[in-house]
């Protein structure tokens, strides 16, 4: 019997929940930690269940405080264990980045190897669930320009699971972002294998040729959607998740681009400095031969993204990436 | 063995939890049973408030709301000890004090419905709004602190956090700033015992939370929270201190959280029915309602009329609130700098053009 | 007579003192708060004098902590003040990013203009000076993706003088990155005369017809050294100094490119996502026509920047940005 | 009035300024005069260590140096009562604990000669490197202690930090934490009345440093920095206490820094000379002497053998210094991550280029 015909459908969140299960039956030094992972599960229930399984030196809660959290994982991962630390919404990683940048990126380098810090910060990532100020923040950028971190964000149950994986084996500090839009959003088969994904690869979804849209996260669904939309009218999109930001693998969005001479690039983010842009300037350093149009970005305007009654306003859409498309397609 | 330093940290209540005196030595407002008949009123207020409010998050006319059932007495007892001046940083639960400061109740609800407009509210223009990011409200207060030691204005600067909150760095760092600069500085510790689905032992090993104070230098003491005339009490004597020049205070005010933590929210999770059921008894409109019946100024027929009146009341502010239009989209791009760079000038025509098209 | 003729040759730190102490004077609620900035006059002495002059209330030391520098600024900010903070060195900024993304960044749009945010954080920036770890990093990427900031990079006494004034009276939050390798680098007149540069335009340093060079900060010196280099060869570089990154002044950059056609971002931050990306990206959008050549970027390496000993091998420099134009001239 | 809590901190001396005995219940280790001989004669290792550095820097052959002139006691004392599984998290002045610990002269060095391969050090593998970003090491010691805790292990995690350092917000996350989980950390509160130029009485109202333990509901001590009987004996009992289980400590080591800050700041901008002056009568090296020398177990033709030999050994470890070639310019791309990502090789490509043309 193959376990892969025979998984249940699950959610995005479901997989992750399952991701860390099977990483900590697998890996005795694999610990969650964060505020309410306990007893609660996490305000999202990623890690429900876990502590009655795994007990509470596996699952631990702790002080309501960020820097704490970030202070001792890196101290955990430095010595010996792989704590997956959760926080709780992306609003609150601000107090993490001291430790993130200063210490969890750097310890290898800065002792040449003697102390290293295999840790995971799970982050539940954007917008787009009408949840309160500081609850929707599109803020990976900051950690694209921290070197000695991998930046990570799955866009389906399947990658969730995949690519959680990766990153608690990895031996080196990840940031997972996951986008909270999609943790329920639909269901999906995840065989419980232990198969990570790799942490190096952009993945394409769909097969185009007019145009490329690249993208992560929540926006990975309506890029989709708009490919789809415009495959009725003719025009043909590939659809190119990125998954991994930092390193990014840039050769499979230049191939991309080679094939179909345009690209919309669309995130969440407010678009200057977003990650976006260095998509678009890699472009501009690598393909300007094999680009008809020029690069356009679908993104989030350069204001905090508002409180719900204007949220959608906010947010790319699928009409905003079609009339985007569009746009590139009148140049020729 | 020489000592190098001894602590003592009070512990400040008046009415036990069934309504009766515990001592004499009562407060020169607590003496005036309007007064105290008033602060009662107003706890009445909110909890007509916070029922309907929680009851609009069910119908889906709010959004994600944390209510303040149980905080009544802290939150009056805050808000009403302070001066129109002085500022008050509250977390996102304290609408018992920024009533009776000024805040509208539609504000509040407006705040929750998603949209920023109810931040632009009626209390005192210097307030701060709702902070979402658990104790940093409290350095924001620090320096309003400081910026009145510095114009010497009789001010104080006030803030809540909550217990999980005092584990916060933001909220050592506001001590600490307050003992340094000998700032007008009080801190309300709203110990509710639960920080979301953490309990209070679970945050810390100090004993009290009240202590958090020592590690700054400042004066610290533990209010029965349920007990309006404690937290008054206490609250007035360390504006007091405070206003006159005597440096900062921390105030932890014990009590709990009846209430899920948010709508968003199940207790049922990892709170015992036990627990809450027993904190029931020690909550804080029971012993005020019987202490001011046993005075003789209140009645059952007095407390079903003037609930009936915060039913109206309210009622007028969910639909003032209900009445409100969207905001235009060019909000979200007007009020981020005071002139509009040209970037921005661009992308707000961008966002008109899509209104246009909808 | 007039002081423009009679104003002595000063340095770039000393621009900086000049200009607080014009503010201060001119401004009451004007104040300077930070480490050691009091009867030391801060590390690097740009404080030197003023609490003697101005007062202790109107200079105060802080508790060694950044988050509270931080938090009280926005307090002070918020409540009628004009603080001035100094952050010790670039390296010790991240604790204090929570303050600035979630609450200086946002109080006026939070509120609605009820409440503002009128501060600057003056930030000792980069590298090149021999310092210990944590004292030689360019992190100014990771502002500019924060809507409701401003980001300002003075590169001569001048420019330092001009910029900072128009950065306190600005009414909202900015932060204020000073090269420490041009402290004290060389000196120019700049009259205490009180006037303030525009925050929102890009300054072109030396026109040019074949090249532009669009750099800020420290490698501004080498992008003009390198123009120099160039011209003995015939070739004409026009250097920007992009002066203010956010709001960017995207005009000034197209309109040079629009002549030269070619372009070479320099820069000391790792490359990947550094702010870089976010010019080469608008150029690909808006550019792509004008440009002859690839964009190309001279800038660190995606690694912490490393202790002295290899500091000078991580940095951009005169050689690299001369071979990065003549790899674009090689293209037609 | 109840009260709620109280606390007291006491205050351990054993040796006098003037090198006397000030009670007679010595702890075992120092009833032991070659104990106290061993640990005397390491201390002054440390300081013809940190004469020579400075030397060094002002010569233009090392870059900033953090002197550690006056800490001796306190380094040693610390450093000498940890087991070698213990972890040690020190600031960037805490070369006695380190050499006690196994690492060497050279590598202090190299560090501060800008080179990262100074924190590949000879001290035990788990041991942290200097801590540049003052506090958070804190908070990784903590981490360490939970690991410790969780695994079972009856390993410590201790670390220091200076006066300045306890104003850090990490300081107090990392007792609180330690607090909450009862973890084996002890916390080494280096206050050597000065933070750059920023005196002791002005980054805290606390009367003590040792108090900052309150708030997390740890066991706090006070103890004279400069007196090394003092400094192990509170160690020895923190540790073992820690080590124990029962839970972690706060030890404030009040001592003096008789140097500059760095080599890059000049002190007698912003300090009195007098304080310095009186400070040198209380160093931790003078008394000990005195003390030893009363118990006839040293003479000063010993004390300049030694010195000489510390002079001699000191002398090695810079010749190993001065011999160490830069590293190569692909190190700064080969530690980053454990596999080099394609993107970085390009890069470290490049660099290897830019090296071929030099
Ligand atoms: C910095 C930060 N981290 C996490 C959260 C999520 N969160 C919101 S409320 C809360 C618990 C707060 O507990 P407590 O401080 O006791 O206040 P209470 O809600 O009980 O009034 C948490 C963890 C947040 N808002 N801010
Ligand atoms: C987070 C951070 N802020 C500022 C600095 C700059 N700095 C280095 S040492 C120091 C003073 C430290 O004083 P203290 O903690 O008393 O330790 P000491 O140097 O006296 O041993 C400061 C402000 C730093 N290294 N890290
Ligand atoms: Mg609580
Ligand atoms: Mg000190």
């Amino acid at each position: 019997m193959s376990s892969a015909t025979t998984a249940p459908a699950i959610t995005l969140i479901e997989a992750i929940t399952q991701a860390l299960a099977y990483e900590m039956t697998n890996d005795p030094s694999v610990l969650v930690l964060g505020e309410d992972v306990g007893v609660n599960g996490g305000v999202f229930r990623a890690t429900a269940g876990l502590q009655l399984r795994f007990g509470m030196e596996r699952v631990l809660d702790t002080p309501l405080d960020e820097t704490t959290i970030a202070g001792l994982t890196v101290g955990l991962a430095t010595q010996g264990m792989k704590p997956v630390a959760e926080v709780q919404f992306d609003g609150f990683v601000y107090p993490m980045l001291d430790h993130l940048v200063c210490h969890a990126a750097r310890f290898r380098n800065r002792t040449r190897g003697r102390l290293t810090c295999p840790m995971v910060l799970r982050v539940p990532w954007g917008g787009g669930i009408r949840a309160p100020e500081h609850h929707s923040e599109a803020n990976e950028a900051m950690f694209t320009n921290v070197p000695g971190l991998r930046v990570v964000m799955p866009s389906s149950p399947q990658r969730a699971y995949g690519l959680l994986l990766a990153a608690i084996r990895d031996p080196d500090p990840v940031i997972y972002l996951e986008p909270k839009r999609l943790y329920r959003q639909y269901k999906e088969e995840v065989p419980d294998d232990g198969e990570a994904l790799p942490l190096d690869v952009c993945f394409v979804l769909r097969e185009g040729s007019d145009v490329t849209l690249v993208t992560w996260g929540a926006q990975v669904k309506e890029c989709l959607e708009a490919a789809e939309t415009l495959a009725a009218e003719g025009i043909s999109a590939e659809v190119v998740d990125v998954a991994t930001l930092k390193p990014l693998d840039f050769d499979t969005i230049h191939e991309s681009v080679r094939k179909t001479g345009r690209c919309v690039i669309v995130h969440e983010a407010c678009r200057t400095a977003g990650f976006g842009a260095e998509i678009a300037a890699r472009l501009a350093e690598h393909a300007m031969y094999d680009l008809v149009a020029p690069v356009e970005r679908v993104t989030g305007y350069d204001v905090p993204i508002p409180l719900f009654r204007l949220e959608m306003k906010y947010l790319p859409s699928v009409e905003k990436i079609v009339a985007a498309v569009r746009r590139t397609l009148a140049v020729s | 063995m020489r000592t190098a330093a001894t602590f003592e940290i009070d512990y400040v209540q008046y009415l036990g939890e069934d309504g009766r005196l515990l001592r004499e030595d009562l407060p020169d407002f607590a003496r005036d049973p309007k007064v105290l008949l008033a602060l009662f009123k107003q706890m009445l207020l909110v909890r007509a408030f916070d029922t309907k409010a929680v009851a609009l998050q069910r119908t889906g006319k709010l959004g994600t709301y944390a209510s303040c059932l149980g905080h009544e007495a802290a939150h009056i007892g805050i808000g009403s000890a302070m001066q129109i001046d002085d500022v008050l940083a509250p977390s996102y639960r304290e609408y018992g004090a920024q009533f009776v400061r000024g805040v509208k109740p539609r504000e509040v609800l407006l705040y929750w419905g998603g949209d920023e407009r109810g931040n632009h509210f009626s209390g005192p223009a210097h307030d701060y709004p709702w902070c979402v990011p658990i104790g940093t409200q409290c350095l924001h207060a620090a320096g309003a602190a400081l910026a009145f030691k510095l114009r010497d204005e009789p001010r104080v600067a006030v803030a809540c956090v909550g217990d999980g909150g005092s584990s916060k760095t933001d909220t050592y760092a506001a001590i600490n700033a307050a003992g340094a600069y000998g700032l007008p500085f009080v801190l309300c510790i709203i110990n509710n015992q639960w920080a979301i689905s953490v309990p209070r032992k679970a945050q810390t090993g100090a004993r009290t939370l009240a202590q958090k104070g020592l590690a700054g230098g400042l004066d610290c003491v533990q209010v029965d929270g349920n007990d309006l005339i404690a937290v008054r009490a206490a609250m007035d004597h360390a504006l007091k201190r405070a206003r006159a020049g005597h440096g900062g205070s921390v105030l932890e005010l014990v009590t709990y959280r009846l209430s899920d933590h948010t709508t968003a929210d199940d207790a049922r999770r990892y709170r015992p029915d036990e627990e809450v059921k027993a904190a029931w008894t020690r909550e804080p409109l029971v012993r005020m309602r019987t202490y001011l019946t046993g005075l003789g100024v209140w009645s059952e027929a007095e407390e079903l009329a003037w609930r009936e009146e915060c039913n109206r009341r309210v009622d007028e502010e969910v639909n003032a609130y209900l009445a409100v239009p969207p905001p235009p989209v060019t909000d979200m791009f007007d009020h981020l700098y005071e002139t509009l760079p040209l970037d921005l000038a661009a992308q707000r025509e961008e966002a008109i053009e899509w209104e246009a098209r909808r």
